[in-house]
């Protein structure tokens, strides 16, 4: 299948991309320094600041996310690639508010090496840097560093950026990161592949008849490739899975996120959803906040993740916190 | 014999890569579309302009500036695993004295064995970097020329380039593709040894133009 | 291409979608009465009600806007396919709060039937209901009948709605609908069909080559097919034609919404935004407002739709109002 | 003579076009892929039970009631414009006197006209089911029997549905692929042929049983 996307030349898309990100919203991000995406209106000095970094192609994620009550800054790789030290040394800078800065990162190869340099440069300077990982596909085996992160970072940020916002400090908010990304698991499954913009490239192939469960961010492989399945067979192998990794038990309050991949409809977000819960309600767990709809994309992938997460008092409080990010808005 | 070479040998140096990169790009996607996510060749592309940049006439006179400024610049290019990896190479080749080519190498490769623990074997730029270095120290110990030395870590590199093919990736993003990456050379090893197969036609070029190797 | 989406039975499939978005939305809207989606807390009594009619399988269109600040009831149909009369009138009689109804219709032949026997048995009731039509597609020529109703409805529900949870009256409401439908425009391009959920046939075909402009919600075609264009120039005949249509002065006030067909990314999105702002500022036409996303999709086609609307202060102020709609939340 | 028919007669037509809808959606939904979103056949089958239902023992005795039953029934399929219209349709056969099937027929026709302009020629269903309702006008009037008077509808609608092909669609959802609709049938008129050849089976069938025609 030939490409068929609205860009202009490839190696224009990302700041083409951010440019119009930022003119479409002026009220609530703009561009700073090196096409960093930052709030409109900067955090009130003294509260933490929150940074994350993370490839472009993947849109809303992860710069749609920064507003008040979620990041401050977020730093854009290239398609599919993780932005380098400099520009996320300039947003640590630029993030700290005096209360430090809380730099959440999406466990992938390229992500990983540039916040590791990132976090050496920064203690060189002086600056007052915690990092915390996000980790929760449990395709990748029961080794930490084999899970990539997901749509996890969603509640990581929202939580974390809810108690910055609350003017919490760094060493609580990023405990608080932390027991967040703990309780969570996430699992992706693919059934159409997307072309990476800038080669016009299929990212990986699939049969006419197959879906695989486990596949990563990028279309990396899973381990799971199966026959296509009802949407009710596909959601329950999923949550059953997560369930199990998770070992939530009855009567325990879940987050429940659907991410659409990019060409997956609402429609069958919905229809998933639906099944998520009935199964839920089957077992006596308790289906405590729920998010349906695209966060994190891969261009026009065909498939979803499904993210469960075990909430306490203290999570869903900063869950329901208000959040002005352009796609995330909490009244 | 040490070789110890000037900012203007390893400008050459530099200018010989750029060249080879440009001219094996699309391999090198082609390469990472089958292992990864078929940016590698455009991630390559972008790196050695930001080193011909950090070499060209009017910057620092100094080697040892312009190669902390060069790891800088490639860091800054925003292409994932690789870019920063070998902005790591670059600027920590600035660590060892400039008199010495094989120990600013040797550095670079110090440098970065601070930022992954992937061994020859792992299927990533390692292993074509790691012999490649090695046949340099083994050039310099054994009193060859910077002319032979960069030959033969040239020709270290290729194989081990080559030999990548027959390993399985366990770090990087190609790491999560397991056994389909069998039969498909690493893209990040094989713009290692275009890149010294350039540093050796870089350097030796010109000195042939002058005459001596 | 076979069809690979996550359902179900074909035929169950509008229910379940349903179900899913009651239950994952449970603070914000339930299914009342014949599977009509409306608020989960009712409009204090004395308020003017919103309610609108539609095809399903355009998610988040047109049920992910009932809410706060907007509508009331949706009246979701089979995939594609206008709700009956009966389901209509039902959702009237629910949405009348003693101070009317404002009926919102798109301009689609099924929709239009449907609701002029809803109005005749609601008159025939003695109910205080007036409908409004939306129909800004210019491909459709200058016949306001034949031009069909496009996403031109998301700021009709967003001012109309608005203005009923001031309480402003009826007649005011349908004033505002209508000039918010006079001053606004829409064209669409597709580059690659979608397939029928249900039939699992492509709703069109397209060459691998080509775009066009002027194609409808469900693949009803347009008038424009030709080769692919850059995303630059693709923004730019759309504007022009739009802005021609509406007639837009220098120094006019509009908003500017980018809605994404299914497959197209946000990412493609952006950089189509970032063109139009251009353009608008060459000319001297200031970009009051603008929203860039999905609001009604059509599967997994992929393609976008452009609209603009000039705006007075109130429809200003309107848009601005605060909005709890599961897809439109503003705060 | 003029022809009043009984619920059960009428009982019998809808059953009979329950079976021939059922045994064609398909070629519906065909033609609908060709000029509309591909869904027609669906809901005829829908609009089918949903007449089945409406005629079902058990319901009411009175035949204008369980037409404006029916009627209601079928606007509820929620099937886009065709079950909105044949909604209408039958609900509005029950404004005229039950003795007088035509005299229904045309009453139907009349409540659709209040809701579409179209014409035959326009290229929908009315270029099925204007022809039929005069042919059992015109059998009527020429004191032809129900079973003759269907025969000569069923053939008048199936030869208005054929020459939709000729047409391009003026009204629905058709209108916007103009000139593509050429050489395709109007799916709404092949309905309503297939409908009225169902009511003809559907009303012999048992006449024929019981001997008389
Ligand atoms: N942890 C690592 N250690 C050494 N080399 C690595 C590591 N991760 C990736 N690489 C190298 O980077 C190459 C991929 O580079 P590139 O495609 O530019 O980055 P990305 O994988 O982020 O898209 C791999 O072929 C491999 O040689
Ligand atoms: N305005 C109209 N007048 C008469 N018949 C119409 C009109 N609009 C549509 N139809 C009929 O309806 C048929 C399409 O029905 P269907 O596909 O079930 O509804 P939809 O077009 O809403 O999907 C057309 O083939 C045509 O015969
Ligand atoms: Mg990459
Ligand atoms: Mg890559
Ligand atoms: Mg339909
Ligand atoms: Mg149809």
């Amino acid at each position: 299948m030939k490409m068929k996307k609205f860009i202009n030349k490839p190696e224009n898309i990302v700041a083409e991309l951010l440019a119009g990100f930022a003119l479409s919203h002026p009220g609530q991000i703009r561009l700073v320094g090196s096409n960093l995406v930052a709030r409109a209106v900067p955090k009130a000095k003294g509260k933490v600041g929150v940074v994350t970094l993370g490839g472009s192609g993947h849109e809303p994620g992860l710069s749609g996310f920064v507003g008040e009550g979620m990041l401050d800054i977020s730093v854009a790789g290239e398609i599919f690639a993780a932005p380098g030290a400099p520009r996320c040394l300039e947003a640590i800078r630029l993030a700290n508010n005096g209360a430090g800065v809380l730099f959440i990162v999406l466990n992938h190869a390229g992500d990983v090496l540039s916040a590791n340099l990132t976090m050496e440069m920064a203690k060189r300077e002086g600056l007052n840097v915690k990092m915390t990982l996000t980790h929760e596909d449990i395709s990748g085996g029961t080794d930490p560093e084999d899970r990539r992160g997901l749509v996890g970072f969603l509640p990581v940020y929202k939580v974390a950026g809810a108690a910055a916002e609350e003017g919490q400090p760094l060493d609580a908010c990023c405990e608080i990161a932390e027991r967040m990304g703990r309780n969570m698991r996430t699992l992706a499954v693919a059934v159409a592949t997307a072309t990476h913009p800038s080669t016009g490239q299929p990212i990986f192939e699939l049969g006419d008849d197959e879906m695989e469960i486990g596949m990563g961010q990028h279309g990396e492989a899973g381990t799971g490739r199966m026959k296509l399945k009802t949407a009710d067979e596909t959601a329950e192998i999923m949550l059953d899975m997560l369930l199990k990794d998770l070992d939530v038990k009855a009567r325990e309050e879940l987050l429940v996120i659907v991410n659409g991949a990019g060409a997956t409809t609402l429609m069958e977000l919905f229809i998933l959803f639906r099944h998520v819960d009935q199964v839920l309600k089957a077992k006596g767990i308790k289906l405590a906040r729920a998010k349906v709809g695209e966060f994190i994309t891969t261009q026009e992938q065909a498939g979803f993740q499904l993210m469960i997460a075990r909430l306490d008092n203290e999570l869903i409080r900063l869950w329901d916190a208000p959040s002005n990010a352009p796609y995330f808005v909490v009244r | 014999m040490t070789s110890g070479i000037s900012k203007a040998d390893f400008a050459r140096m530099i200018a010989g890569a750029a060249a080879t990169i440009r001219s094996q790009h699309a391999v090198l996607s082609e390469l990472d579309c089958a292992a990864g996510d078929g940016d590698h060749g455009a991630t390559m592309l972008r790196t050695v302009d930001r080193l011909e940049k950090a070499f060209a006439p009017g910057g620092p006179e100094d080697l040892k500036t312009c190669l902390k400024d060069a790891g800088w610049s490639v860091l800054g290019v925003d292409g994932g695993a690789s870019s920063s990896l070998l902005g790591v190479f670059f600027g920590g080749m600035a660590d060892a004295a400039a008199n010495d080519m094989t120990g600013m190498f040797e550095a670079g490769l110090a440098a970065l064995r601070k930022q992954t623990k992937a061994q020859p074997g792992d299927k990533t730029m390692m292993d074509a970097l790691v012999p490649a270095i090695q046949a340099l120290r083994a050039a310099a110990d054994s009193g060859k020329s910077v002319h032979e030395a960069l030959f033969d870590a040239a020709a270290a590199a290729r194989a081990g380039a080559e030999a990548t093919r027959s390993l399985t990736a366990r770090y990087g993003r190609a790491k999560f593709l397991g056994e389909k990456t069998l039969g498909h050379a690493d893209p990040g090893a094989v713009s290692i040894s275009l890149l010294f197969e350039g540093f050796y036609k870089g350097f030796s070029n010109l000195k042939g133009e002058s005459g001596n190797a």
